[in-house]
């Protein structure tokens, strides 16, 4: 086919499957966390809530859209959809079975930490664009946060191209279903790699316990305080995305992708992401969060060297067992 | 209010003092704001993101109940002042009519003091889990492990609630004490019922503490927003507040009302000043008021629950002139009223009517606390302060 | 390690809420037990003879905190029934969007004419349908009526009152025992414990009370009930008083 | 279709280059400098280089520019942000541009057989080996460079201690968990 066509097609497939499982990744997190904190979550609309995402997007849609008077308005109409963009673009390396990816980039890796550290543009241009003081500090500690935990996330992911000696996704994955999965395989220094890009990869996504930027008991909302209506959707959209697929990129390239038995490789490969993602869900429904500082502290003074110590052990062990290349 | 304290600056004082050269972010922290508690307005010039000043202003909920106590009559006051703290409104109406029993000279007899008591400790509970429910968010968010303390807590203060509505008909603005005692007798099996929610809460609270105590929370809490045993008490603040910053003072031990002469409360105190003794302070007092509330309840002695006849016409109350000042131990500390009887129609209303609220003393101390943290510190702050604007305002 | 042990173990908490049985309760679909005693809005009765209660002497009207009840009244005259010459009130309105449902107007009612429901739907689409007029006073009779009326609410309050009645009964049962208040409070406490026990006995009906349709409450005393609640205030009474309060 | 692709990203390219020079307001600017750099990146690609195009995007624009951004937050006011940049010596500037942009035309020129030269796929394991090997001293004061310009970034971020503050500091609030200066 051609390649043209190929990606074309695909990524139609993939950007519709992917706000169909955002959606219902909502409606999942609110019955969860609902159970969680004994109450039901979603009942009222459609079995068991079921069409409460619908509900909500048409909720949002017939919002009235607020812009306000001294907001920078072209920024400040951008920036929903870019965050929703750049959330987009990195599930297009992502291996969901063999073959089963938009693009299989020999740099897959590399794209995917690259776009990621464009994912605090949007934030920012939008609580600038917004002209609000709380929105302004939200944008502030995204981009701090953002830039701060690139770096563990990307020698964490580096460590992982050591290792498997490639860069590209569906070949990480190739290689730990031949010879075993990442977080297990050398004990212990996987694991904590893996421990290293999750938690890096939480902040990154401004989950809890890193959630500073749009700390609603202090910023009101952070970056999307001014933001009504589906706007304010996509920025919340964008959000759940990029959990996602962070989760699926954490199962790819620790948790063996599609590798399994029995069941097809696509299956293994949204259970991983999907079992990866509820973790998440369940550290945001437990912890509380961490201050500004005690952020910065904990990624520059712990997770970065950490992150080298890491790096160095992994370089050691692909020296010994592999010898140089 | 001027401070003797040389060595500190009183904020009050340079209120207006704000250079423009000196680059600070002047933010208004509400009226409008998730975690004010209510309508509260904090102006914070920010260096960054630390505050350089802070100034607050309260009066947002004000809504001029002492003005219109001088209008009612000594039986209509109870239900009004209930609101003033919401979360808390067993002690409003107490202290009020505390305050006639000591203008009118009516005594109160033993088993409506006995259940004022129990009431007390038992709201004492609902209010304290009602304080680290919102607490935890504050320093958890709306979304996340904060809600999750916080539904968690209001799960157990909705049976709280239960056992007032047994006992009341109402589940928070209760109008159940009443000059001379109390309108609501205990209901049968309301004991056990009693004994069975407290049992119940006791056990979850070891588990908030369990789940609290985790080192992002004593990052969040330890050391932030310490007020010392100095500070508090030239504010004037009482309660966990002055008992967190060392000092050992309980109205219900240090000048007992009901029957807390013959109990034998234990006073929690904390030596840090910061939030989390303060969090301590008040986990240890549901504790402790929860023992006091499942001992007493037993043995409430039988009698009738009024000492004077019910209220049959509206204006019947004779008063004596003067003056009288009642304070009681709220969850925010020392609730006073002060009433003064006779004027024109003084058989039917108060003269004056001043409450003293814990809470407006509490917010007093944000300027002086607020100062070197940063914005997030200061949810943190005001949320341990556990200001309820209700009552502050009044 | 401090906050992985620490971060487990609020997860495992987490988890373990997720199990336990939600609290929500369903509203429209399924109501929850509300206690006797709730109040929410208001009703007026009709009397024993079947005519209205209320006779129109304003009590209720001067005792509003809210000043929210208007009443205007009638002319005496005498009743179909009795023959007796007695008050009426020819309208009666209460506005409850300002009600602080404070139960006063109820607590002074001569007549026990103006009672509180226990159904707390009270929404309207208007303005208008929050203020209850005569009509709708007397349609609200039907509705499940509140525990408190004006002689209950009266006689639990009276200092004159005999001792041994805590139940939510009406009814004054013969004194056993001193009523003075300070005697009680001389006693000791321990003494206190033991004197409240044989008072409880006797009260056998009070848990009936409970019940929420049964307005007088003493037709059917559950057999089971006494021993039941006796061994359990045994239970109570057998924690030593002593040990929290001085001796 | 490929010759289309380039043409666009050209013309983004050109146009959004335009724009950083000629936008008045500072964040504009930033940003467009941004559209800039992540259209190179897409030329690059085009060019069959996708390496360099994703470390295009981690280095320049996502740190470089971030970190631009912050410092036109942290040294401007919020408010205003306009600085007038149209009449700032632009005779002499275009002297200068017109000599930089002849010095790398003359090269591009010169330089034989580089627009026939086909696409070579530079594996990225002999990239780095040739940074270690051949490259290794000026990956080296690369290296110097980088650590002289964060010291030098940390010297100035730094505020003259004790800072005159603005209002009379209250009491002293040492405790630890404030240690971390804001940047």
């Amino acid at each position: 086919m051609n390649p043209w066509l190929h990606a074309v097609l695909y990524s139609l497939v993939l950007v519709t499957v992917l706000m169909t499982c955002t959606a219902y990744a909502t409606w999942l997190e609110r019955k969860v966390a609902g159970r969680m904190q004994s109450r039901l979550g979603p009942t009222r609309v459609g079995f068991a809530g079921l069409l409460q995402p619908i509900a909500d997007a048409l909720k949002l849609l017939q919002k009235e859209d607020i812009v306000p008077l001294a907001a920078d308005r072209a920024l400040f109409n951008l920036a929903p959809p870019l965050t929703v963009f750049f959330a987009l673009a990195t599930a297009a390396v992502i291996p969901f079975s063999p073959g089963l990816l938009a693009s299989d980039l020999d740099i897959g890796a590399l794209y995917v930490l690259a776009l990621s550290g464009l994912m605090v543009f949007p934030v920012w241009i939008g609580s600038w664009a917004s002209n609000n003081k709380y929105a302004l500090l939200g944008g502030m500690r995204a981009v701090a946060q953002g830039i701060s935990y690139e770096i563990p996330l990307l020698l964490s992911v580096t460590i992982v191209i050591l290792m498997a000696d490639t860069m590209s996704l569906s070949g990480i994955v190739q290689v730990q279903a031949d010879e075993g999965w990442f977080i297990a395989r050398p004990f212990g220094l996987g694991l904590a790699t893996f421990a290293l890009f999750f938690v890096a990869a939480l902040a990154e996504g401004n989950r809890i316990p890193f959630d500073t930027p749009e700390a609603e008991s202090e910023l009101v909302a952070g970056p999307t305080t001014e933001y009504t209506g589906m706007k304010f959707g996509l920025f919340y959209m964008a959000e759940y995305l990029h959990s996602i697929i962070v989760a699926g990129l954490g199962a790819a390239l620790f948790l063996g992708g599609w590798d399994g038995p029995i069941a097809p490789g696509l299956h293994w490969m949204v259970l991983k992401t999907l079992g990866l993602w509820m973790v998440m869900l369940w550290a945001r429904w437990t912890f509380l969060r961490f201050r500004t500082d005690q952020m910065m502290t904990l990624c520059w003074r712990y997770l970065v060297p950490a992150s080298l110590g890491l790096l160095m052990a992994a370089a050691v062990w692909v020296h010994a067992v592999h010898g140089v290349s | 209010m001027t401070l003797e304290r040389p060595d500190r600056a009183d904020p009050y004082l340079d209120l207006d003092e704000y250079e423009p050269e000196a680059d600070l972010m002047v933010l208004n922290f509400g009226p409008q704001h998730p975690s004010t508690h209510g309508v509260f307005r904090v102006v914070m010039y920010l260096d960054g993101e630390t505050i350089v000043k802070a100034v607050p202003y309260a009066g947002y909920l004000h809504r001029g109940v002492e003005k219109l106590c001088e209008k009612l009559t000594y039986a209509q006051i109870t239900p009004i002042v209930d609101k003033n703290d919401y979360v808390a409104p067993m002690f409003n109406e107490q202290a009020v009519n505390m305050a006639f029993e000591a203008l009118t000279g009516t005594e109160v007899p033993i088993r409506a003091q006995y259940i004022r008591t129990i009431v007390g400790e038992i709201q004492r509970v609902a209010s304290h889990l009602l304080w680290l429910g919102t607490f935890a968010m504050d320093l958890g968010g709306a979304i996340g492990g904060g809600t999750s303390v916080f539904m968690w807590c209001f799960r157990e203060r909705e049976m709280i609630l239960d056992l007032f509505e047994h006992l009341t008909g109402c589940r928070f603005h209760y109008n159940t004490h009443t000059l001379g005692g109390n309108r609501h007798d205990i209901p049968a099996g309301w004991a056990e019922k009693v004994h069975a929610t407290l049992g119940h809460i006791a056990q979850r609270v070891d588990e908030y503490e369990a789940i609290l105590d985790h080192p992002i929370f004593k990052a969040r809490t330890e050391g932030v927003g310490v007020i010392s045993a100095q500070l508090a008490l030239d504010l004037g603040l009482t309660g966990p507040l002055l008992r967190a910053s060392g000092v050992d003072h309980d109205l219900r031990r240090d000048a007992p009302y009901n029957i807390y002469d013959q109990l034998d409360v234990q006073v929690m105190t904390d030596t840090g000043g910061d939030c989390a003794a303060r969090y301590r302070v008040r986990v240890r007092e549901m504790r402790e008021s929860i023992r006091i509330a499942r001992a007493l309840v037993d043995n409430v002695p039988p009698g009738p629950i009024c000492g004077t006849k019910p209220i049959k016409l509206p204006v019947q109350t004779r008063v004596k002139d003067g003056q009288v000042y009642v304070a009681l131990e709220t969850p925010r500390g020392e609730l006073g009223t002060y009433v003064i009887g006779g004027g024109d129609n003084r058989n039917a209303s108060p003269y004056r009517l001043k409450i003293r609220p814990p809470s407006l003393h509490a917010l007093s101390a944000l300027p002086y606390v607020l100062p070197g943290h940063g914005v997030s510190d200061a949810v943190a702050i005001l949320g341990s302060l556990d200001p309820i604007m209700g009552e502050a305002d009044r | 390690m401090r906050y992985v042990t620490a971060s487990m173990r609020a997860m495992a908490l987490s988890l373990r809420n997720m199990f336990r049985k939600p609290t929500t309760v369903e509203y429209p679909e399924e109501k929850r037990e509300r206690a006797p005693r709730m109040r929410a809005s208001f009703a007026l009765v009709h009397n024993a003879d079947g005519e209205e209660a209320c006779i129109g002497c304003l009590m209720c009207e001067r005792i509003c905190p809210s000043s929210i009840i208007t009443i205007v009244q009638g002319e005496k005259r005498e009743s179909a029934v009795t023959g007796k010459k007695r008050g009426w009130a020819d309208d009666f309105t209460l506005d409850l969007q300002a009600c602080i449902i404070c139960e006063l107007c109820v607590q002074v009612c001569p007549e026990d004419a103006i009672i509180m429901t226990r159904e707390q739907e009270r929404p309207g689409y208007r303005r208008e349908d929050l203020v209850l007029t005569m009509d709708k006073l007397y349609a609200n009779e039907k509705k499940a009526l509140a525990w408190g009326r004006g002689s209950i609410l009266m006689d639990m309050q009276d200092p004159k009152r005999p001792v041994e009645v805590p139940a939510e009964t009406a009814e004054a049962k013969p004194a056993a025992e001193k009523p003075a208040a300070e005697t009680a409070a001389a006693k000791p406490a321990a003494e206190k414990a033991e004197a409240e026990k044989p008072a409880a006995k006797p009260a056998a009906e009070k848990a009936e009370a409970e019940k929420p349709a049964s307005k007088t409450s003493l037709e059917k005393p559950a057999a089971e009930e006494p021993a039941e609640k006796t061994s359990l205030e045994k239970a109570a009474a057998a924690k030593p008083a002593a040990e929290e309060e001085k001796p | 279709m490929e010759q289309l692709a380039f043409g666009l990203v050209a013309a983004v390219l050109l146009y959004s280059a335009l724009r950083v020079v000629s936008e008045d307001n500072l964040v504009h600017t930033v940003l467009w400098l941004g559209v800039t750099l992540a259209t190179t990146a897409a030329a690059y690609v085009l060019l069959h280089a996708p390496f360099l195009a994703a470390i295009q995007i981690i280095l320049y624009t996502g740190g470089a520019l971030t970190l631009m951004l912050f410092g036109v937050m942290l040294t401007q006011r919020v408010e205003s942000v306009e600085v007038p940049n149209a009449a700032a010596g632009q005779g002499r500037a275009a002297i200068v541009v017109a000599l930089l942009f002849g010095v790398i035309a003359a090269a591009v020129v010169k330089t034989p057989g580089l627009p026939s030269s086909p696409p070579v796929d530079v594996p990225v394991r002999a990239l780095g080996r040739s940074f270690l090997t051949t490259h290794l001293l000026a990956f080296e004061v690369l290296s110097v460079l980088l650590l002289t310009a964060m010291v030098g970034a940390i010297v100035l971020a730094r505020k003259a201690d004790p800072a005159p503050a603005p209002t009379p500091k209250p009491a002293p609030k040492a405790h630890d968990a404030h240690g971390e200066a804001h940047p």
